[in-house]
Formats: structure tokens, sequence, C-alpha cells
């Protein structure tokens, strides 16, 4: 029989005023095991704390449940206070009388009743609790980096700076992201290129830094400590080591009709391309579906006039496999497809563009070579209209029901330049709210309006109608007017909203790492662990995790890098112990459980065992402790009950389902 | 319950909007071919019913000058729709004058020159699916 | 079964197989029972006829541990329980020599003896070489006649086909029995009323003794030892009548096998007080069937079972209310 | 509804799975989304872990509704647990009703840890049910207690 503690938090007044705390104690005392039972204001606090240990201490207890907050929230230090006391941490559980029972319940009766018996289902469980002890497992010593932008970048040189192996894998043929096609950035209005560009070398240049680009993880498998990725490296058709980077492919290529990615898809490149000028690795890839060569088997024009002898057609992708320890997901973000907003005529008008493509416009690299130009016509524009909120902020269907944060400031931002470049111009800008917290943010805002003369209107537009003149006519509302504005315009900016970048869905997938209703990854707490998955090993850098400005991008590619080196630093992990085990007893050996595990964890050897007195040899499953992760599909499946999982076991289940259907 | 609020949640109710949802952004108003003619603009329907005040919108000359385009439901970010509820309150005021509860069979027959135009279109909107 | 004593002596006698698994004459004319044979001279007892419907398959179990190979005897439906038992690794294929018996259905002696027939000596007809569609019944009150399709098993009217799985060797022949479909009585319940369907089930599983004969028979049910004999579950609780286990025995007994039954009909002839037990398996195997594709179990060795398996795409529990 | 079944005040045991449900399950108590005491949850590592017999217990038990949370398929923490749970739970769900359980009683709904308000809805919606049906008579009674 155990001897069980429990312990009944008043969470300040967020229990207390609607459980009668006192009450639950009292009637714990009348459990089987139970022979402790105190409330207290703070359970979780360092008084708290002591108190559970005295009572361990003095009352000799080998059990304790808490009634406090979500085990999410505390299960964790009231272990660690368990086991201060010399209990074994697992010998803890927690009745979660705050989220699931306080807070959701008004009637103080009621909410007394369910506290008592979410009690009593824990307290029997306890009852049937062992002491468990975590296994050990190894951590390789490298990290794994997904995504080649500025927060994958920023994560790798701070995990490569402390020591450790990081490797970058980037989609496209260059590592940069998105930051890289940005002109300046806000602000400081610094051009992007200038601040990404040496760190992007630097990455490379870095002695512990591998950066596979064109390449893809394909598969993932294993667990914290212990990752197996498989890397498809894509067939560049270019040799990597054999290529100078003179770039007389690229102007000899006979094929230029691809639309540029770079440049958002608003000129061209050849089939044989690096995507801007300061790409790394300077080393270009054959576009396959462009290249005339692999179309029609006729040209080679690349292979003839490339000195090095670096073109090799016959390439093909190669899988590497490699080990990590941790892995950061930092796979960003794109533009909304504007195909359900067609009131603002982006498919009807070349003048119609979005802010980024509106920062290739105006980047010396970019198809206008820096000029504000009208992509209709090439003439210089004399009224801009900026519209906010395309796709943010709609609980319809059609958008995305979050504010992306970082259209505000990059719109004052392009405002701010269009009227110091080109006086003449009129910028107006159609807003909601202008959303600017942040350091020196409000500041520049104010400063578009009132040292560049940006005409900000209140009011979100209805409607671009393209006019058979080639200008634009924009019908907003100023709401502060109460008037319907008709205004001409001759080039219109939507601030299209981002979302994460779409791949991150079968990334996620592969890790086992959550993902929310907009496809951002889940953190393992909103507030105090926002650079981790709540899987264990994955940590997460930059937008994949939610919209972010490139400071704060940054920050969160530091925050990530940390938590990854604490996990890189360590030699052996524990493992959770809540695993599955079989009885050796009791297992047919069917295989039964070696389907379902998602793991591979479950083996079969041919075991000699003492079934009472009969010794045979049989075929028995065994568990791999180190690659469980304790999700139970084995025990379900298993038809004997040979399978069970440690510390959710069959019978303490039933225990709490007997308690609360008693 | 006041007579007001009865009001105001007869509005919500043959609407089906909830006006609490409005995030104040004018779209509707931006968008609204009738704007001009209107006394209280679409956009401000929403404060209206919130401030139990749907006497003044059943008295606007918007409740007649509304064309039923919905192009302000069909574009609203928020799923608001002003429309909707411009159009509930002129079913409110037919309803009071005992006009109650078209049904799809009945419009033809009531197609009657006296009855105002908005209505009807409105009419032949929401049965159209 | 001259041809198949025959057969099963010369395999014992050249050393092939250590004992032949068959099939011994019991007590009564309709009783034959399981049993080993291990020398020619015990053959003598050695029966076949239209009473022998025990699956022999899951004795291979035990057979398999033993010393030298095992002669088992599996009628067309026993190969898949056969098949299935491999797949879990309960048997060695390479322990067992198969014969692949001919059937002609198997009879129930309660069907005759609901026609009134009492106080049996004899029955001619039965013996599997016989080609008569009536059987020819001695008793003490004079001679009686009941047609052939009218005294056999449930299970041989919804007949799978007389196609062996797996054997060695075959002897014997098969004549075709199925005369109904297998779901038939399935979607007659599935149509009836939540009150009309409680009330047919608690009247049958009114009449249950828990016998475990169901169990014991079951070849799928081959646990080592049952989750209702261990305390994994705190089911076993056999003092008290009114327990979860007496209640719940025959739907996690059906679950337990669900996927894995190949619907040999053994528990339902084995049940000493005649309910129908293989109503919840063929619910299960009905299910499945429609909504993760036709599944046969032990039609092979190697599929991934059902309640192993998934789609992205599987119907949601949800459907149980939709369907109607 | 009858007085007598507003006093009915049913048992419900509610399975939810650690990761998503079980988390959802708190945000709707952070964000004090409410739904009926009789609602009482079992933490459970995955979906893939409730076994049917834990069901049956449950209603043996006296229990008057069941109902199990799992992240959205596709979304496991396990990646693949409620895919498994999914089958098991159709076939036992499809069971019960065959042998004259009513249906309502027994649920699955995908919850995820975002979806509070989810939570909430699901699981008054669910007692509403429990009420509509009243008390469990059949499963406890499966067997005449002659």
């Amino acid at each position: 029989m155990q001897r069980i503690g429990v312990f009944v938090c008043h969470c300040g007044s967020n229990i207390a005023a609607t459980v009668d705390v006192s009450k639950v104690a009292e009637m714990a005392l009348m459990e089987p095991g139970v022979v402790h039972a105190e409330d207290y204001q703070y359970m979780c606090s360092e008084a708290g704390q002591a108190k559970i240990q005295d009572a361990i201490h003095e009352k000799k207890l080998s059990g304790i449940v808490v009634c406090s907050c979500s085990p999410r929230m505390h299960e964790a230090t009231f272990r660690k206070a368990a086991e201060r006391a010399g209990l074994n941490p697992y010998m803890v559980e927690i009745a979660n009388i705050r989220e699931h029972c306080s807070w959701i319940h008004k009637d103080m009766e009621e909410a007394t009743k369910k506290a008592v018996i979410l009690m009593r289902a824990a307290v029997a469980k306890v009852n049937l609790n062992t002491p468990l002890k975590p296994g050990e497992s190894r951590v390789t010593k490298r990290a794994l980096i997904i995504g080649g932008g500025i927060a994958g970048i920023q994560t790798a040189l701070d995990i490569a700076d402390a020591g450790y192996e990081v490797d970058i894998v980037e989609k496209t043929p260059s590592i940069g992201g998105r930051m890289s096609q940005l002109d300046k950035t806000f602000p400081t209005l610094d051009c992007s290129a200038c601040i990404l560009t040496p760190k992007m070398v630097e990455a490379s240049a870095h002695e512990k830094i591998k950066i596979y680009t064109y390449s893809e993880v394909e598969k993932v498998s294993g667990f914290v400590g212990d990752f197996t990725v498989d890397i498809r490296k894509k067939a560049r058709s270019v040799d990597m080591d054999k290529c100078t980077g003179c770039g007389v492919c690229q102007e000899k290529c006979p094929s230029k009709k691809a639309p540029s990615e770079f440049n958002r898809g608003l000129n061209n490149r050849s089939a044989i391309y690096t995507p801007f000028a300061q790409a790394i690795p300077n080393v270009p890839v054959i576009d396959r579906e462009a290249c005339i060569k692999f179309k029609t088997g006729k040209c080679g024009i690349c292979s003839k006039v490339c000195q090095a002898g670096a073109i090799d057609y016959e390439q093909k992708d190669e899988i590497i496999t490699e080990k990590y320890g941790a892995i950061v997901v930092a796979t960003g973000f794109d533009t909304i497809n504007l195909d359900k907003y067609d009131e603002y005529a982006y498919s009807q008008s070349k003048d119609v563009i979005t802010s980024l493509e509106l920062e290739r416009v105006m980047n010396a690299a970019g198809p206008t070579h820096g000029h504000l130009e009208r992509l209709s016509d090439g003439k210089a524009p004399k009224e801009m209209v900026f519209i906010q909120c395309v796709g943010s902020r709609c609980s319809d269907d059609r958008g995305k029901p979050y504010c992306s944060k970082i259209c505000c400031m990059y719109t004052a931002k392009h405002a701010m330049l269009i009227r110091d470049k080109y006086p003449d111009v009129n910028v107006t800008v159609f807003y909601i709210d202008v959303r600017t917290p942040g350091k020196n943010f409000d500041e520049f805002y104010r400063r578009a309006v009132e040292q560049y003369g940006v005409n900000y209107i209140k009011g979100q537009v209805g409607k671009v109608i393209p006019q058979p003149d080639g200008k634009l006519l924009v019908q907003g509302s100023d709401l502060l007017d109460n008037k319907q504005i008709l205004k001409e315009a001759d080039m219109v900016v939507l601030a299209t909203a981002i979302e994460p970048n779409p791949d991150v869905r079968k990334i996620a997938t592969m890790l086992t790492a959550s993902i929310d209703t907009n496809n951002f990854l889940t953190e393992a707490h909103a507030k105090l662990r926002p650079v981790e998955s709540p899987t264990a090993g994955i940590f997460l850098s930059g937008v994949c995790q939610g919209p972010k400005d490139i400071p704060e991008t940054v920050a969160q590619a530091g925050a990530a890098a940390v938590k990854a080196i604490g996990l890189l630093a360590k030699d052996k992990l524990l493992t959770n112990p809540c695993t599955a085990h079989s009885d050796e007893l009791l297992c047919n050996g069917c295989s039964t459980c070696e389907n379902v595990c998602p793991y591979g964890a479950i083996t079969y050897e041919d075991k000699e065992v003492n079934d009472h007195g009969i010794r045979e040899v049989r075929r028995l499953a065994v568990v791999n402790s180190a690659l469980c992760q304790g999700c139970g599909a084995c025990t379900v499946a298993c038809p004997s009950g040979a399978m069970d999982l440690q510390g959710f076991s069959n019978r303490q289940i039933i225990a709490e389902v007997d308690a609360i259907c008693r | 319950m006041s007579e007001k609020k009865k009001q105001a949640e007869l509005i919500e109710e043959i609407s089906g909007v909830n006006p609490l949802k409005c995030m104040k952004c004018g779209k509707c108003s931006a968008t609204c071919p009738s704007y001009n003619e209107m006394d209280i603009k679409p956009h401000q329907f929403v404060s209206y019913v919130i401030n139990e005040d749907v006497e003044s919108l059943v008295n606007s000359e918007s409740l007649w000058k509304c064309l039923s385009c919905f192009a302000c439901v069909e574009r609203c970010p928020r799923d608001v729709k002003p429309g909707k509820l411009i159009d509930a309150a002129r079913q409110m005021v037919v309803r009071q004058r005992g006009q109650a509860y078209l049904s799809p069979d009945e419009i033809p027959e009531l197609l009657d020159p006296e009855l105002p135009q908005q209505l009807l279109v409105s009419a032949f909107r929401r049965y159209r699916r | 079964m001259q041809e198949l004593i025959n057969r099963a002596k010369e395999l014992l006698d050249n050393g092939t197989v250590a004992r032949v698994l068959g099939w011994k004459a019991g007590d009564l004319p309709y009783d034959p029972e399981p049993a080993y044979f291990e020398t020619a001279e015990s053959l003598k007892d050695f029966v076949y006829n239209g009473f022998c419907g025990a699956n022999l398959s899951k004795y291979m179990i035990e057979a398999s541990k033993l010393e030298g190979k095992t002669l088992v005897c599996l009628k067309p439906c026993d190969t898949y329980s056969f098949n299935q038992l491999i797949k879990e690794h309960r048997v060695d294929r390479e322990k067992a020599y198969i014969i692949g018996v001919g059937c002609k259905g198997k009879l129930d002696i309660e069907k005759i003896r609901n026609q009134g027939v009492k106080g049996i000596e004899s029955i001619e007809g039965a013996e599997i070489t016989d080609e008569a569609d009536m059987l020819k019944i001695q008793t003490i009150y004079g001679e009686r006649s009941v047609a052939y399709a009218d005294a056999m098993l449930e299970r041989c009217h919804v007949c799978k086909g007389k196609e062996h799985k797996i054997f060695d060797e075959q002897i014997g022949e098969s004549k075709e029995t199925k005369d109904g479909e297998r779901f038939d009585e399935v979607s007659r319940i599935e149509k009836l009323s939540p009150e009309e369907k409680f009330a047919f089930f608690q009247k049958e599983l009114s009449k249950c003794i828990r016998c475990n004969a169901c169990r014991n028979v079951c070849p799928a049910c081959s646990c080592r030892k049952c989750v209702f004999d261990s305390n994994k579950f705190d089911s076993s609780q056999k003092a008290n009548v009114d327990s979860f286990e007496e209640k719940m025995f025959h739907i996690i007994r059906a679950f337990h096998v669900a996927g894995r039954c190949t619907d040999c009909g053994e528990c339902s002839r084995v049940c000493p007080q005649g309910i129908p037990l293989h109503l919840f398996n063929r619910k299960f195997i009905k299910d499945i069937d429609e909504l993760y594709g036709e599944y046969q179990a032990g039609d092979d060795t190697d599929s991934k079972a059902p309640l192993t398996n998934y789609t992205f795409d599987d119907a949601e529990p949800s459907i149980v209310g939709k369907r109607g | 509804m009858s007085i007598e079944n507003k006093s009915f005040r049913p048992k419900i045991v509610a399975f939810c799975c650690n990761w998503c449900s079980y988390a959802g399950a708190d945000l709707a108590g952070s964000s004090r989304l409410s739904y009926p005491a009789d609602v009482k949850i079992i933490r459970v590592p995955c979906s893939c872990r409730v076994n049917p017999m834990f069901i049956l217990r449950a209603f043996e038990k006296g229990a008057d509704g069941v109902i199990m949370c799992g992240c959205h398929p596709g979304d496991c923490h396990y990646s693949t647990g409620n895919y498994y749970a999914r089958r098991r739970m159709t076939l036992l769900f499809s069971m019960l009703d065959y042998i004259g359980v009513e249906n309502g009683r027994t649920r699955v709904e995908w919850v995820s840890a975002a979806e509070g308000v989810k939570f909430s809805d699901t699981m008054n919606s669910f007692v509403e049910k429990i009420h509509s049906l009243g008390e469990n008579v059949r499963l406890g009674d499966l067997r005449c207690r002659n």
C-alpha cells in the first residue's frame, strides 16, 4: 500500500475562488492510501514545495498528488521537488483542478465536487504508480538547420561559433532567403544586401558549417539527440568543385525565357542560372524544365563555353544520410496567393504589384535596375497608392486571420523612400490601423508623414478598376472624413499577407512537430518556451513560428541556437521512462505490436522463459526504450495485454476510469 | 429586455451577423455604389446595431438606398456583411407592415409596382441558391 | 477415409511425420474428437466424416513445439486459420505436413435433434465418400431420414469456398455447399431499431454461462494467457457475476480477434448454449470490408491486418451515426 | 426538457491525448470557456493509447457517455497514432451501435492545442446529447441480472 500525500493548491484565488480547497483536502483523507492532505496558497512556490518535501520526510510518503494547474505547467516542478526529497519523481501525479475545473465552472459546489473526483482519480492512479528510472541516450553533436534565410544563417553561425558542427539545408540554389530580395530595411534604411551578404559569406567560410543548397530534407527518423536525416541533393547539373563561377554559361545560354524566382517573376532568367549576383555558393544550376539540352537533347552550349568543364548533364540526385542531435526549422515565409482578391485587379494589371515585388523594382539589381517605373509601359508614376492588410486580419476563408506584422513598417519605408527619391510622386496609403510597436518604429512612421508628406487615409480600398488609359481607379473610403474616395493612381502596391512556407507542413510531419491552423509551427509554450517545438530536439527560428521582422528573427534565431547548443553540450540525455514494456510470460510473439510502432522500437528475439516451471524458448517482443517514445499504440494492438506503458499502464488508466465513474 | 435591445437582437437574428466582428476597416463603404446617397454609411450600420439604435437605421435614407448589390458582403474581410444588416432592417419594417415571410413561390405574385425594388432584389438574392 | 488412413500410415512409416493430428471416433456416432495418432496401429480409430467440424489448426500451436513433423488434416476453411497463425508466428510451417481434406459441408447434431430426432444409435450418409443427399438415422424409435443440407452447420451454408489456401497434398473431394449470403443476418440486425437490437443481444448474451468454450476453440484466441485471466486490466473477477468481465466478454473477445478472425465459425459450433457468437465477428468483418476494403484474414501469410493499418482518408468514427 | 432530465447529472469520461486535446482543454480553461462539470478528463499520451476496454469499462462502471479527443489526423505527435485510433474507435462504435447502445454515447473529436473554443463547444454539445439520451442503462444490463 502506498502512503500518499495530497496537496491542494489555491493558486491565489484562481482555484480557491471556485473550489473549496480545504474540502478537497478533507475528502482526500478518506481515499485509500492517503495519509496526509493539506492545502496551501501557492503550491508551486518555494514555501509550497517545502511543504511537500517536509511531508515526504515526516509522513514517509511514497506517492504525491498535487491538485493544481495543468500538468503541462508544473508537473516537472513538482517532480523535481519530490526528487529533492528523495522520492522517485514519477511517484507524483497532478490533478488538474484549475484549467479543467476552477477556470471553467462558476458554481462552487459543482466545481468542488468535480475537483474531488479529479483528486480521486489521481489518487487511484498513484496507488498503482511504480518508481521509474529514465534511461540514457547519446547526443550527436551536430545540428541541422532547415532553411538558409537570415534565420537559418544566424542560428547556424551562433551554433558553429559555440564549436559545434552545423549543416544548413536550403531548397533553392543559394542561401540568403527572403532578406536577399529586399532593397532597404526598416527602421534604419540600411541596404539589405549590405548587412546580409557578409553573414552569408561568413556562414559559407565557417569551418564548422556545411551548406547543402538546392537540397531538401527527405526523411527524418530517430529522436532528440539522435536524429537520422536523409537529405536529397538535387542534381545541379554543374560540378560544384570544378565551377569557377565565371558566369559565361549564363551569358551564352540561349534559353532566357524562364521567369526569375528571385525577381518574383517580374523578368526572366536563363535556364542555367545563379539566382542573384551575390549567391552563395556562386555556382549555377540548370533548370531542367527550361533547358533546351534537357528538353530536346540538342544545344549543350554551356558545356562548350565552360572552360572548367564543370557542366555535367548526367548528374543525378544524391541522397546524403547524416546524424544530428538537434534540428532547427527556419523555413520562413511567402506572400499569399492573391487569386481570391480580384477586386484589387492584381491579375488584371501589371501596375498592381505586391510589396515584395516593389522591393525588386526598387532594387538596383532588379528588373528595372532600381528605377521606379510602371511595369506595363515603363513610365514613371506620379500617383502611387498603397493598400494595407490585403489578406491579413481576414476572418473569411480568403485570407489569414492574423496580422502579418511587418506590412505597416515596410509600407512606411517604401513611401518614405519613394518620396525621398522622387519628390514629385504623390504617395497615398490606405490603412485600417497603423501598427508600429517596436524600437524607433513609430518615430519612423511619423517621419514618413511629417517629413516626407505621405498621405495616410484611414479606410480600406474596396476596388481597383483598371482604366482604358492605363490608369488605375482606386475606390476607397476615408472613415475619418466620412467620404468615399475615388482616386486615379499610376501604380498600386498591395501589402500582401505573409504565410508560412507551404513546405513546412511536409517538414513538420516528418519531424512530428505540431503546427497550428495557420501552418505556423507551434511552440512548446507560447510565453516561456517560444523557440522550442513541443517535440524534443526541434527548435524554431524565424517566421515559421509566427510573423516577424528582421531584428526579431535574428533575436529568435540566436535564442534557438542557444537552446540547440544547450542540447548539444550534453553528452547524454535522460530519456522519458514512460515507455512500453512487454511481459515475457504473456507475449505471444505475434508481431502485431511491431506493425503499429512508428519508431521501429520493437524487435523480436528468441528467448528462454520459465513460465511456471515450463522452460521453453519463445519468440518475444523486445522494446528498445531509447527508441520508444511512449505513444502506446502497441499496448492496444497487443491482444494478450502483454504490452503495457509505464506511467500510463492499463491498470492505472482503468483505476482512473473507475474513480471517475464511482 | 428593453424594446431597443430586442430590436437590435432581431436584426442580428434575421441577418445572422455578429456586428462585434467588425474591425472598422471601411471596405464596405469603399465599395458601395450608393454611398453618396446614403445618410448612414455602410460601415456605420454596425455601430447603430451595437448601440441598439435600430430606430435611426429604420428611419434612415440608407434603408431604401441600399441596392442589395452585396458588394460589401462579398468583400468584407471579417464576415460582418453590412448589406445583410440593412437588409434585415428592411425585413423588420416589412414584417411590421404585416407582409412577413416571403417564400420564393410567392414572389412572382407579389410583383407589385408599389413594392420597393430593393426588397425584390434582396429577395431574389436570398432565394437564388 | 481409407485413402487418408493409408497415406497417413505411409508417412508415419517412412518417418516423414512423427504423428498424425486428426479425428478419433467418439462414444456416440456424432461426436468424433480431435486426436493425435502416433502409430500406424492407433489409426484404426481415425475417422473423417460429416461430424468432423473441429478446426485442427489451433492444435498446431502446441504440435509445433514437439519433436518432428506433425501431419495435420485441414478442411478448406481450416487452412485460413492456419495461414493466420503463420502470420502471427504461432505455428511453424516447417513442423507441419498438411493434408488438405475434402469437405462436403459439416453437420450440426443440434439441427438434427431440432427436427425431432431422438435416441440416435447410428447415422449413415455422413461419410465423406457418401454421395447421398439424405442422412439415414437409426434411433431407438426406428429409422428416420434427414436431408444433409438441413443438418448442416450455419457456416457451411455461407462457405468461403472449397479451396485449400495452404497444403502439402490434397485428399478427398469437396462439394460446394454455399446457398446463402454471409452477411445477410448481420444486415438484418443492423436494420433493427436500437431497442430491438438490444433486446436481441441481451437475450442471446444472457444465455452465456462463461464456460469459455468459444475462447478455447477459437484459433485466433491463441494468447498464451487471455486478458481475462491476467490481472493486467483488473478484468478477472471470477466471483462476481455482475462484473465487467461478464458483461463485456463477448464484445472484447470479438474486438481482440477483429481483423484476425477468419470466420471459421467454431465459436458458434461449440457454444453449449447455442449463442450465435459468429454474429459479433461477422459484424467486424463486414465493417472492415465496407470501410477499409475487402479483407479475408488467412487468405495469405504476409498482408497487413486492417487494425494495424490505415489510410490518410479513412472514415471518421462519426460515420457510424451517419450510416443510419 | 423535463424536470427529471434536469436533475440528471451524467457521468462523462473524456480521454484526451497529451499533445493536442489535453492542451486544447487547458486552453479552453485559460480562456475561461465553460462546459459542464460532468465531463472529467483522463490524460493519455496519445489517442492510440485508448484501449476499447477502457471505454467499455467506463460504461460498465456507469458512465453515460465516453468521448475521445486526439490530434487532427496528420498532426499526431507520434505521426500515426490517431490513424490507428480512428480505425479502432470506428469499429468499436459500430459494434456498440450494432448491439443497440445509442450511438450518441460515444464520440471521437479531433481537437488541436489551439482549439480551446472547439474543445468547449464539443463538450457542450456532447453533454447536451447525453442529456437527450438520458441515463445509460443498456451496457450496464447487457446480461439480464435475472
